[in-house]
Parts: structure tokens; C-alpha cells; sequence
């Protein structure tokens, strides 16, 4: 076993380069606001610009085919690329862009030749960013159950429909989403997928007033949006995977919802609680003396590692293309309720200062606050706690002997 | 034995029920959220009507007088809204500071005015070294003459927003405990400068003293190194209400849930014949039970004149947890639904944080619990 | 509100003459070993002679009515028995009599007027003592699932079957069970329940082997045991409720099982646990001054207090005939769920010390290892915690608009 | 980065696999379980003719000379019995000490013996005050001339009915902690008894010394004063082994689960079908999953030569409690069938409780965690 690259000399080079590259190109003038909904339009321009050089690189999705802009790099450089972006806090893409992660990989699945090429180049190469449209008012966890409507129309579809928690901060260039195409169908042969460019006319796209704005603190998608379809024309072209045939292409992207592609990101929060109690003294004395703390300390720092290790093997099943089963749903569900978990034990530790964005008295710029906040809303996008669990016990094979196949990744 | 309310208990429990369904709806819950006080002259002028302002308040006072139990079922319908305000801190615990340690003068200056509206009652005693023991009270008071002189900082104080009168913790002696004398602050005072704190935490503020005058008259009880004393005794009897708001925003929270779980259908059935979904209703009903009956042998041990001390930290430190987790809980069920503001779960989930730490803390309270049982 | 009997001078007295009675009739040198599997026949034979005893004053069962050898004392009074024998660690009836407890609360709302002044009496005076069998080793959770038949056979019906963990040490004069009768019949209309004499030809009664005889640990029955039944005649009398009633009947005393009488007996585990901390020095300083010990303790205690709250609740709604729904089984799960707590922070707390029974070394005499075993049998008999849950979620009515109702227990 | 096993180790797991079912069925091991060595002579014999007792001993001392990684595979795949018996302590525990602590001399003399399993080895460090830290180690060995007089007693000592060789940590100086020093005790040696526990912990032993003299050449590395530095590189390198025996104790209890909700049918579908036995289950591998890769990659970082302790202490921490939970989970499942000892569940319970607190119970560990890290 080997939990880290080991490091060849062609790999010691690569690391070379991408550092040199990164120094050269990330700007120097990077913020991260504490919650994602505070992103300037200025801010954002950069990091898409920065992901539209790393795109021209293939270094935008390292794994992916280069004749589709990826980088075709085997597992252990694109970590090395994972590493070295994380030396910056950033990690790919360096913007949110959940739709692209997600659709660039249904399309590589279910696209056709043709469709692979007209999509994926934008998408790889960062020209795109892409909304996942998936939740409606009656579909949440059962997302099969979603009632957008997609009509032929010679060589178009006509979409009506309304998708909710949606999307992010500063709008984007395409959506992807689930329509039903044959009501008469039964479930799960109804649907179908499509890529739709978000210029259209007939897309209305509103704000939500939620808990927070963003997501799981430090993963966060900024602002939510409801979606409205009102008689959207899309050409057929942007079908994929072919009419009716939408669960499917679903399972992919959902593959990775659930946590099938792994997670090599470090615990941010938790990372700086800690590093907060070793250095904030109080009567002179480091937080992390106190016994108190110093237990609430070791209870974060186990529940982090477990995450991270679980998060390591599933990057590593997925991108080593070993196969996987539950592993997906597993990481995802530990995550969840870890976030929730650590952000109680800091809650219980640092008191209502964990509760404050006040530049005079909030720890860490506020970071904390957003933390308690995102920590609950996180618990439901991409699946609620309770569907990770459904889909792990179906891949268990807990009172079953035939065990679902986790979804396809490539 | 017997575990019922009285008559008279289910009466004011009905009435309440229904002012808060009239007065305090939804929507006006998620404006006062946002405004710095939580409350409206309106409301407390209401509220004083209804004689509930002055519940804990003995008649000769002005108040109703009435007992720790009959407060406890006042603040747990209010804890359903949640009704956000000044209530507890000013009716409650402010209002049973000033019985336990101040003058007779002080009480027939103060207390009526509570019972009236007239006066809110803030209780500032936790500073930037967050705790509520004796040591954490910092802020020095000096004599100078016929007042004392006042600067530094007092954090995380509820409700001081909404305060006419604000009850201080100073540090007039350096014995961790002896030293601590209770103030009575007049807002606005010279000096003086109260700043809503942002984030989440709802009417949480700071309190800001910078050189302010404060005469010498304005010593609770008149003498100097009885605050600890005072506050603890009050505290004693407050804990348990507040705990009953908590056990009633877990009811609140609890309804919620099941009736989401009846209403909400997915996979063609109502989410709630999920065993998943079971389970977290389950385990938040277990919760709210655990919470409602440490509470009630608390108050009722309060009323019938028992040693009390270990139940009460044993009801702050369960029912303390248990908002948070029926909070989670609620999450859970919800899922998306429940982080909308305007669907209102938000508002519990954001006071089961904020009054996690409100006079103690569960870690607190549980150590306490072993000192008051003796061990 | 009013958590403790309010005496009234009347209820002082009762307790006085509770007091001398019991102080003359409790015999001297009553034994409880830790393991109710070592309760030696002699001891349990003073056992059944103070029931007996108490039986004759009609304090075996206080709240019966004494038409049927029952007390006709309100909860009040009933409770102060319960409490002076308490304080020689014993309760009503003071051996194990689940399937008195259980069945004469069945045929007393189930059984003829006949049927009740046949069989009540000598269960309600100590003269019998009686086993419940339910489960069979297809139907466990699944009660009504027994197979076990009952054939008529002119004015007797012919048992035929086997039930699993049953009963207790030293055997019992009667057995009551759930048998099939009409095999056509849809579920829960197919089922009869008996009373049947343990005497009776082609009853076979072996024991099992298992982790612990015992339960619960203090609350234990002794030994289980395996019941065969070969051609058994049991007099058509001794159907309780009517053909193909038996599930109705069962309705009663599944109530009780899943905790709806409430409980007022004291953790004595617990209790124990925490004095012996107290008590017990290392390097000169109790236990319960050491910090880990002391946090350890009043988790034990906060725990022992909720169950004991909802205990207390439980038996006052169920003794003061006040409407119940899903007290009893919140009870009982939560007080299966605490014990394997409790255990587990003992064994935290006192480390393997609480895993030998050894003389020179076991603390409390080895009940602290019984415990730790007992705690874990404990999960499933009268239904495992997942049972209690699911009549939890139905008497709660979630995802329903109609919610189940409590068993009769009157 | 490869997180699979090598082909030699997928080779030997398998080996050890067939070796557990054919040798060591759930028969063998419920009547293993009630002996006070846990092994036979049988079983000895042919576990040395497969080089795993001598798996971590050097080839040079007669042993197969195999990594750490290697002999967490032969331990996971005995913990999936569980297969009891000395071979933790004597091969892993007490092969380790005498590898780090003993002067060629010694090595020479009891690792080749070890690797035939001639020689068994048992440690004794705890004693009546319960606790792996060095001041619990209170056992005085007396110098006189040239041997030490010892008495007094060693509590909780696994595997020491077993042994032919004890161990023995004991106190020869004042330090805490350069104050001890390991003896090799012979057994039988006048006035040594060894004495099984009664009770739910299997081959866990009371050692009496009454007036026991042991020779000066007895000290392990022949000086003393060093015993406690040598148990703690030793343990250091023997616990992930344990971590492992107990992710595949987990991982069998898991697959006993799992096999049980295909299986088993309540209610017209197999149990498994149901969403609370679903999270029993799921709650089970979560465990098992955490238990496994926190035992990795200490495995990992002790045969890539990194720095191992604070993932050491994190797996022993997170270990230990998932095998507690692992079986309570698992008799959630199995109800009535799972306490029933023929169903061999009840072996794993009592494992998962007897080892929690073998080398440091999980609270220990989570505090030398904390230090390793240098906070």
C-alpha cells in the first residue's frame, strides 16, 4: 500500500512545472470571502480566467481525454496538480462549477461522438461553466419524480418547468438538467437529459432566501436559484444519451453527487479550528491547553481524518479505475454528518464567539459562523443523508443478494 | 403523584397558545428576527396587559405572583413560536435578580415597571474570556466618591438592546467570587454604547462601558461583593424556564417534522412511513421527552420547596443539547425545505444555537450537576 | 405537578403497616446472586412464599380488583408498596413472573367473567406462577407469524409446536401462548391465545445456551428455554378471547412488554456503579475525583435519570388510567438503548475490571460483568429496539394521519 | 499511490484464509474460547510450519523477516474467526520487545523458539492499578547479588497461560518512567503462579509472584531502566497489528450481518429490506471502513520508515471503539439469534470488549494523540 504519490523523476519534474506554472500564474490578488455569497464579480473573472489558462493546459481536468481538452495525466499527477493548487487554497476547478464536474463526465459516458466533441472542449477548457438543474418542488429526494416537461418539436424541444436550488454566484454559460419526455413511460423511462445553453430565451432564473447562501463550508456554491422554464426551445442536438434514456445518463453524474469520485480536499474549517486553538492564548496560555478544548480538538481532528481517509480511497478507486460500490455514498454520508458533528464539538468549544461575523470578535473572519450555518444546509444537496444510505445499502447488498453497480464513470 | 397541569396551568397554556397564533405569526417571527430588540412596544405592551410580564413578580410588586411551574408553561408557548424579545431576560431572570438582591426601594422602583413594560431589564455578566463563572467577570467598577467609574467591554449580552436597565456583573474586589457586585445601569448612560452583534445569533449584543458613571445608589441590595451570591440564586430559578422555552421550541419543532413527514410525499408515499424518517422523528421526540421531564421535576421541585440544584443543572444541560439535536433532526426530514427562511425551521435552529451557551453551557452544567449531587 | 406521592394521612399509615408487614415477612436472608441464573431453589422458594404471602393480602397485584385476589388500591397506594420494598431491592412480584404480569393484564380484559375468576386468583395470589411464549424461531419480531397450531378436538384443542427463549429458572405452574388456528385465515385474524397447564402431557421444556441467562441486569428472568409441544390437549376453557382472536388479546400484553406500564425500579446498576466510585480509593482519592471518572459518572447518571423520568410518566398515565400512545415503547427503547450505554461507559470508566466475575477482583461482586453481557441480551427480548420504534412511529402517526392507539390495558 | 495489497500479500491473506476455515472453524473456536490458553500444541505446530508465528522476526533469527503491512494481513485474517490464542502477544508484542530490547544474546536464545513456537512469550505490564502509562507499572524487583527477589501481582495479563516466557515489566528505580525494566521470566519459576480470570474475557490471567527470584541475566538488553522505552517502540509497531485483527473481526461481523439480512425473514421480506436493519448494517461498515484505513496507513507509514505515532494512536483510538460497536450493531441485527452462543457472534462481543482496553483504551490513546501531534 501507498497512501502518497510516490514520486517518480518524471513526476518530481511535473511538480516543478506546475509550481513554477502556479506561481507564474495565479494572481497574487486572490480572495476567498468566508461565505461564498460574498464573491465579487471582479474575484470571479479571475478565477475563471485562471481556470480558462489552466483549461488550455489540460490541467482544468487533468484525467480526461486530450482530444476532448483534458490532460489525459494518469492518478498521481493530476494529485500532484491537486497539491500544488491546494498550496494556494484552490483545487479544480478554481470556481464553483458543480455542472461542469458532473456533466462533463455524463457526456463522456453517454455523448455521442459527435456531442463529446461539440460540448466537452468548452467545458474542459473552462470556456464554459455549467448549472446542474436537478431538485423541483415535488422532487428532491426522489428526483425521478421530476415533472419539467421537455415536447418535440421538429428538430427542437420545447421545455416548461420550474427546478429549484440551483446553481451559484455570478449566473453561467449552460445548464444541464432531467425532463420528462414520455409521461406515459414507466419511472425511470421517462426522462431525458439535455444540455441546454442558459441564454435562451423563456429561462428565468430567480434568488433564493436561504439559511446561507452557501454549501458545505469551504465546498460552497454560493447563492441558490429557482429556475424557470417557460416554453424553452432547445435543438435536439442537445440531447444526450439519447430520448428516454435520461435516468441513465443520471446515474452517472449522480455517481459523482454521491460521492463516487472521491475527495482529496483538505477540511478547511477544521484545519484552522485547530490551528485557532494552538495559537489563540487566553490568560497566556494556548487554547489547546485546556483539557476541555484539547478533547474537543482530538474529537474534530478523528472525525476529519476518517473523512479524509475515506475521501482518499474513494479518489484513488475512482481514478485508478478500480471498481467501487458503496464507497461513493459512504464518503458522502460521513461527510455530512461529520460537517454537522464538527461544527457542534466547535460550537461547544469556542462558544458564541463561533456564532459571530463581527470584525471585532468573530475567530477566523467569520469563518466559524458560516461553518454553523452551511453545516446544516449541506446536509441535503446531492443527496440527502438519508439517500446516500439508501443507495449504500443497495450497493451493500444489506437483504438483497444481487448488489446494485455503482454508476459508470467513464 | 400526579404529572398533569393544574386547571389553572391549562387555562394560561391556552391563552398563550393563542396569543402567539395571533400576535406572534410566522412572518411576524421572521421580521422580529432581524430587528435588534425582537420585540415591538405593541407586543410588550400586550403582553404586560396579560399580566405576563410580571408573572414571577409578587402582587405587592405589581405582578401576578405566580409560580415557578405556571412561568415555566407561559415560556414554553412562547418558546413554540419561538417568540424572540426580552421576556425571559427581563421578566425572568432580570426580575428575579432584583428580588433576590436588590433593596426594597430598588424593587418597588424596578419591579412594577417590569410588570408593566415600562421597564426591560437586560442582564449583562459574561465579557470577552466568555463563562459564567465568578472568574470571568473582569469588568472593574471603581469607587470614586459617590459613583463608580466603569470601562471595558461586556459580550454576548442578550437582549441588552431592548434594555431600559441594564443589571451589571462588575468586579469591585479581587475575591473571584466575593468580589462581584450587581449594578443597576440606566440606558442611556454617558459612555455607554450597545451594538447588536451580526451573525447568527438573533438579539445578542455588546455592551460597551467607556468611562461611564454609574452612582453609587445603583449597588443592587446596596452592598458592594453580593452579586455572585444574588446571580447564582436567581439563575437557580431561571434555568428552569428557560429550559421550558427550549422544551417548548422542541414541541414546535418537533410538530413540524410530523406533520412534513404526512404531508411530503416522495417515492409515491409520505416520506414519514421511511423508517429513516422514522428514526430521526423518533430519536427527536426521545429528545424533546428527556428534556420536558427533567425540566418539569426541576420547576417542581423549585415550587414544592426541594433542593433543586441537581435537577436544574440536570434539565439545562439535557435540554440545552436536546434543541440543537431536534433542531438537526428536523434538518434531516426537511432537507431543502427546511434551510428556506421563510418555511421557519431556521428560526429554531438558529435560538437552539444561540441559547446553547445562555447561562451556562451542558459542559458546565453537568460538571455542576456532580458538585451538586454531592460527589 | 406532583412527582412523588403527596401522603395523606391516610397513605402514611398504609406506609407504616407496609413497613411493619414487610419488616416481619421478608425473610432475613434473601439472596439476589448477580446472576439470576444462580438463583438456588431454596432462595427462590422464599421468594414464591412471601408472594405468596403478599398475594393473600391482595398486595401482589395492588391495582387489581380484589373480586380476582387483586388489591383494589389506587396508584398512590401501589406505589408506596412499591417503594418500601424497594428498599429491600425488591419489587412485585418479588421473582420472575413476566407472564403473570403480562397474562392476567390480558384476562382481565380479554377473559370470560368465568375465565377471569378461574384463572385470575391463583395468579394474582402467587398460587402460579406463569411463562409467556411467543417467540418460535420463524417469528421473532414477526409474532404474528407463530406456527405453532391448535387443532379442536371435541372440547379440547391439540397444541402441536415449538417456542424459544423462554421463561426462567425453577419452571412455572402455567403457560400462556399464541397459537394458529385457522391457517386460511388472513394475518392477525389466524391466531388464538391460550392458557395452558405446564404439566400437561407433551410439553418439553430444554434449556438454551446464551450469552447470559439472564436480562436486563436486575430486572433478569434467569435461564431461557426451548418449548416443545407434542400433541398437548388443552381444555377449550382455556381459550382466552375467542377463536382466532389471539391477536387482540396480545394487544395487552405486547403493551406491557413494550414498556406501557411504566417503570419505577431503580437502576440499581447504575446506582451501584455510582457509589462504588464514590467509595472506592485509588492512591487515597475516590474514584470520582478523577476528572475522566467523574465526566463518566454523571453521563451514567444523566442517562439513569431520563429513563427514569420517562419511567415514572409512564407508569402514572398507565396506573392513573390517563390516555397513552407512544410512551410505553419510547420507554422501552430508551431504556435498552441506555443500558448498552451505560455498560459501555463502565467499561470505559473501570476497564477490565468490569469483565471478571473473579472473587479477589470483581467489583460489586461480578455484577458489573453481568451487566456488560446482560446489557447486550437485554437488546431484544419483548421486542428489539427496532420494534419499539416502529409501534413508536405508528402510536406518534408519522407519515400517517390516523395514529395507531395503545393496547387495553383495562 | 496504491491503496490495493501487493500480490504476496493477496497471496498470504488468502493462505491464512483457508488456514482460519479449515482449522479453525466456528466449532474449534467456541471450544477454544472456554481454554486457559486459547491454542493447542496442533495448532501451534502448524501455524510455525507456515512461518507466521515468526512472521516479524528476521530472517537471521528464524523467522520469515516480513513487513508490518505483511503481518497485519496474517492478524486480520485471524481476527475474522476470531482465532484466540497467544499469537498477538508472543509472535507481535512480546517478538517486538525482545527485538528492540534484547541483547543478541537473547534474541539468539528466544526469537528462533518464538518462530517454531517452542517458545511462547507473554508480557506483563498492568497491574491492580489498571493503566498503560509507566506509573502504573509499580511491581518492585528487588536486586540481591546476582538475581532479583519479585513480589506482588501482574492483573490482566492476555495470553499468559500460554506462555513459557513472561515479560515482565517491573520497577527497579524511582524514574516513572526510567525506573522500569523488563525481566524475562521463565514459567514455571518457584513461587509464580499463573491464574486464568473468570468472567467475560477470555485468556486474560492473574500472575502472582510470591518471593519469585529471577536471575540478573533475566534483564532484557541486560540494563535497566529501559524497559518502558523499549515496550513503547514495540508497541508502537504492535499495535496497528492489533488495529488489524480487529478490522477483520469487524469485517467478519459485518459479512455474519449481512448474510443474516439476506437470510432471515420477518414480515414477508428478508429483514434487510428494512431501513432500520439497513442502518445497522451501514452503521457497522462505517465503522469497520474507519477502522481499516486508520490501520493502513499507520501500517503504511511504519514500513515506509515515516513517522507513525499520532496515526497509531488514531487507529488504536478508532479501532478498539469500532469493534465495541461493530457487535452491538450486529446483535441489533441478529436479536435473540445472536445471543445464542452456538451462532458465534458472542465470541466477536466478547473480543471487542476484553481487547478495548488492550495497550491503551481508546480516551489514552486519544490524549497521546494529541501530544504526538505536538499540541
Amino acid at each position: 500500500m501507498d497512501f502518497e504519490v510516490t514520486y517518480t523523476p518524471e513526476q518530481e519534474a511535473f511538480r516543478a512545472e506546475v509550481r513554477a506554472w502556479l506561481a507564474a500564474n495565479v494572481p497574487p490578488d486572490l480572495e476567498e470571502p468566508v461565505d461564498p455569497a460574498h464573491l465579487s464579480y471582479e474575484q470571479y473573472g479571475k478565477r475563471r480566467e485562471l481556470g480558462r489558462k489552466l483549461g488550455a493546459k489540460g490541467w482544468l481536468y487533468p484525467t480526461y481525454p486530450p482530444e476532448y481538452g483534458g490532460g489525459g495525466l494518469s492518478v498521481d499527477f493530476a494529485l500532484i496538480l491537486e497539491e500544488e493548487l491546494d498550496r494556494y487554497g484552490l483545487h479544480l476547478p478554481p470556481y464553483y462549477d458543480s455542472g461542469g464536474r458532473l456533466g462533463a463526465a455524463s457526456i463522456l459516458v453517454w455523448g455521442s461522438e459527435e456531442q463529446k466533441r461539440y460540448f466537452l472542449p468548452p467545458m474542459l477548457t473552462g470556456q464554459w461553466r455549467t448549472w446542474q438543474l436537478l431538485s423541483e418542488p415535488g422532487a428532491g429526494s426522489d428526483l425521478a419524480a421530476v415533472q419539467t416537461r421537455a415536447v418535440r418539436d421538429g428538430d427542437h424541444y420545447v421545455i416548461n418547468g420550474q427546478k429549484i436550488f440551483i446553481g451559484s454566484l455570478h449566473g453561467c454559460e449552460m445548464m444541464w438538467t432531467l425532463v420528462v419526455t414520455d409521461p406515459e413511460a414507466p419511472r425511470h423511462h421517462n426522462l431525458s437529459w439535455f444540455m441546454i445553453p442558459a441564454d435562451l430565451p423563456g429561462i428565468e432564473v430567480r434568488p433564493m432566501e436561504l439559511l446561507t447562501a452557501g454549501g458545505e463550508g469551504g465546498a460552497s456554491p454560493g447563492l441558490k436559484h429557482t429556475v424557470f422554464f417557460d416554453n424553452v426551445r432547445v435543438p435536439a442536438f442537445h440531447l444526450i444519451g439519447g430520448e428516454n434514456n435520461g435516468w441513465k445518463v443520471a446515474t452517472t453524474h449522480l455517481e459523482l453527487e454521491h460521492g463516487g469520485g472521491g475527495l482529496i480536499r483538505r477540511h478547511r474549517v477544521a484545519e484552522r479550528f485547530l490551528e485557532y486553538c494552538l495559537t489563540t492564548k487566553r490568560h497566556g496560555v494556548p487554547l489547546s491547553q485546556d483539557p476541555d478544548v484539547r478533547d474537543d480538538m482530538v474529537e474534530v481532528y478523528i472525525k476529519k481524518e476518517i473523512v479524509r481517509l475515506l475521501g482518499l480511497r474513494t479518489y484513488w478507486l475512482s481514478h485508478a479505475n478500480r471498481p467501487r460500490s458503496y464507497e461513493g455514498p459512504q464518503l458522502s454520508y460521513c461527510r455530512k454528518v461529520t460537517n454537522l458533528e464538527i461544527a457542534e464539538i466547535i460550537l461547544r468549544a469556542l462558544g458564541p464567539y463561533t456564532l459571530t461575523t463581527d470584525p471585532a470578535w468573530a475567530p477566523l473572519a467569520g469563518l466559524l459562523e458560516h461553518f454553523q450555518r452551511a453545516a446544516v444546509v449541506g446536509l441535503h444537496p446531492g443527496g440527502t443523508t438519508d439517500i446516500q444510505k439508501v443507495v449504500m445499502a443497495r450497493r451493500l447488498g444489506i437483504g438483497r443478494t444481487v448488489r446494485e453497480e455503482a454508476g459508470r464513470l467513464r | 403523584m400526579d404529572l398533569s397541569l393544574s386547571d389553572a396551568q391549562e387555562l394560561l397554556k391556552a391563552s398563550v397558545a393563542h396569543f402567539v397564533q395571533q400576535e406572534c405569526p410566522k412572518e411576524v417571527l421572521l421580521a422580529l428576527e432581524m430587528t435588534p430588540t425582537g420585540t415591538t412596544p405593541q407586543l410588550m405592551r400586550k403582553m404586560a396587559e396579560l399580566g405576563w410580564l410580571g408573572i414571577l413578580i409578587p402582587e405587592a410588586y405589581g405582578g401576578a405572583g405566580r409560580s415557578f411551574t405556571d412561568a415555566a408553561v407561559l415560556f414554553e408557548e412562547l418558546g413554540k413560536g419561538p417568540v424572540c424579545g426580552p421576556y425571559f431576560t427581563s421578566s425572568v431572570l432580570g426580575a428575579l435578580l432584583v428580588l433576590h438582591g436588590g433593596s426594597e426601594e430598588q424593587k418597588r422602583a424596578l419591579l412594577p415597571q417590569v410588570a408593566r413594560g415600562t421597564c426591560v431589564l437586560g442582564v449583562a455578566v459574561t465579557e470577552a474570556d466568555y463563562g459564567w463563572q465568578p472568574q470571568a467577570v473582569q469588568l472593574r467598577a471603581h469607587r470614586q466618591g459617590d459613583h463608580y467609574r466603569l470601562s471595558g467591554v461586556k459580550l454576548f449580552v442578550h437582549d441588552a438592546q431592548a434594555a431600559t436597565h441594564l443589571l451589571c456583573a462588575v468586579r469591585t474586589g479581587d475575591d473571584p467570587r466575593g468580589g462581584i457586585t450587581l449594578l443597576v445601569v440606566e440606558v442611556p448612560t454617558a459612555g455607554l454604547t450597545v451594538r447588536s452583534l451580526p451573525g447568527w445569533m438573533g438579539q445578542v449584543d455588546e455592551v460597551r462601558f467607556e468611562q461611564v458613571q454609574v452612582p453609587a445608589t445603583a449597588v443592587l441590595g446596596g452592598v458592594e461583593g453580593r452579586g455572585w451570591d444574588v446571580l447564582e440564586a436567581a439563575a437557580l430559578q431561571a434555568i428552569p424556564i428557560l429550559c421550558a422555552y427550549k422544551v417548548g421550541s422542541c414541541q414546535a419543532v418537533v410538530d413540524m417534522a410530523l406533520a412534513y413527514s404526512r404531508t411530503r410525499v416522495q417515492f409515491g408515499q409520505p416520506i414519514g412511513r421511511f423508517q429513516r424518517v422514522q428514526d430521526h422523528i423518533i430519536a427527536m421526540v426521545n429528545h424533546l421527552d428527556a428534556a420536558r421531564w427533567t425540566t418539569y421535576e426541576a420547576l417542581w421541585k423549585l415550587d414544592s420547596g426541594r433542593p433543586a440544584a441537581a435537577s436544574v443543572h440536570l434539565a439545562k444541560a439535557v435540554t440545552s443539547e436536546a434543541y440543537v439535536k431536534v433542531c438537526d433532526g428536523a434538518h434531516e426530514v426537511h432537507a431543502g425545505v427546511g434551510v428556506m427562511r421563510e418555511y421557519g425551521l431556521t428560526l429554531h435552529t438558529q435560538r437552539s444555537r444561540a441559547l446553547y451557551h445562555l447561562l451556562g453551557d451542558p459542559r458546565t452544567h453537568r460538571r455542576r450537576l456532580a458538585d451538586a449531587l454531592g460527589w
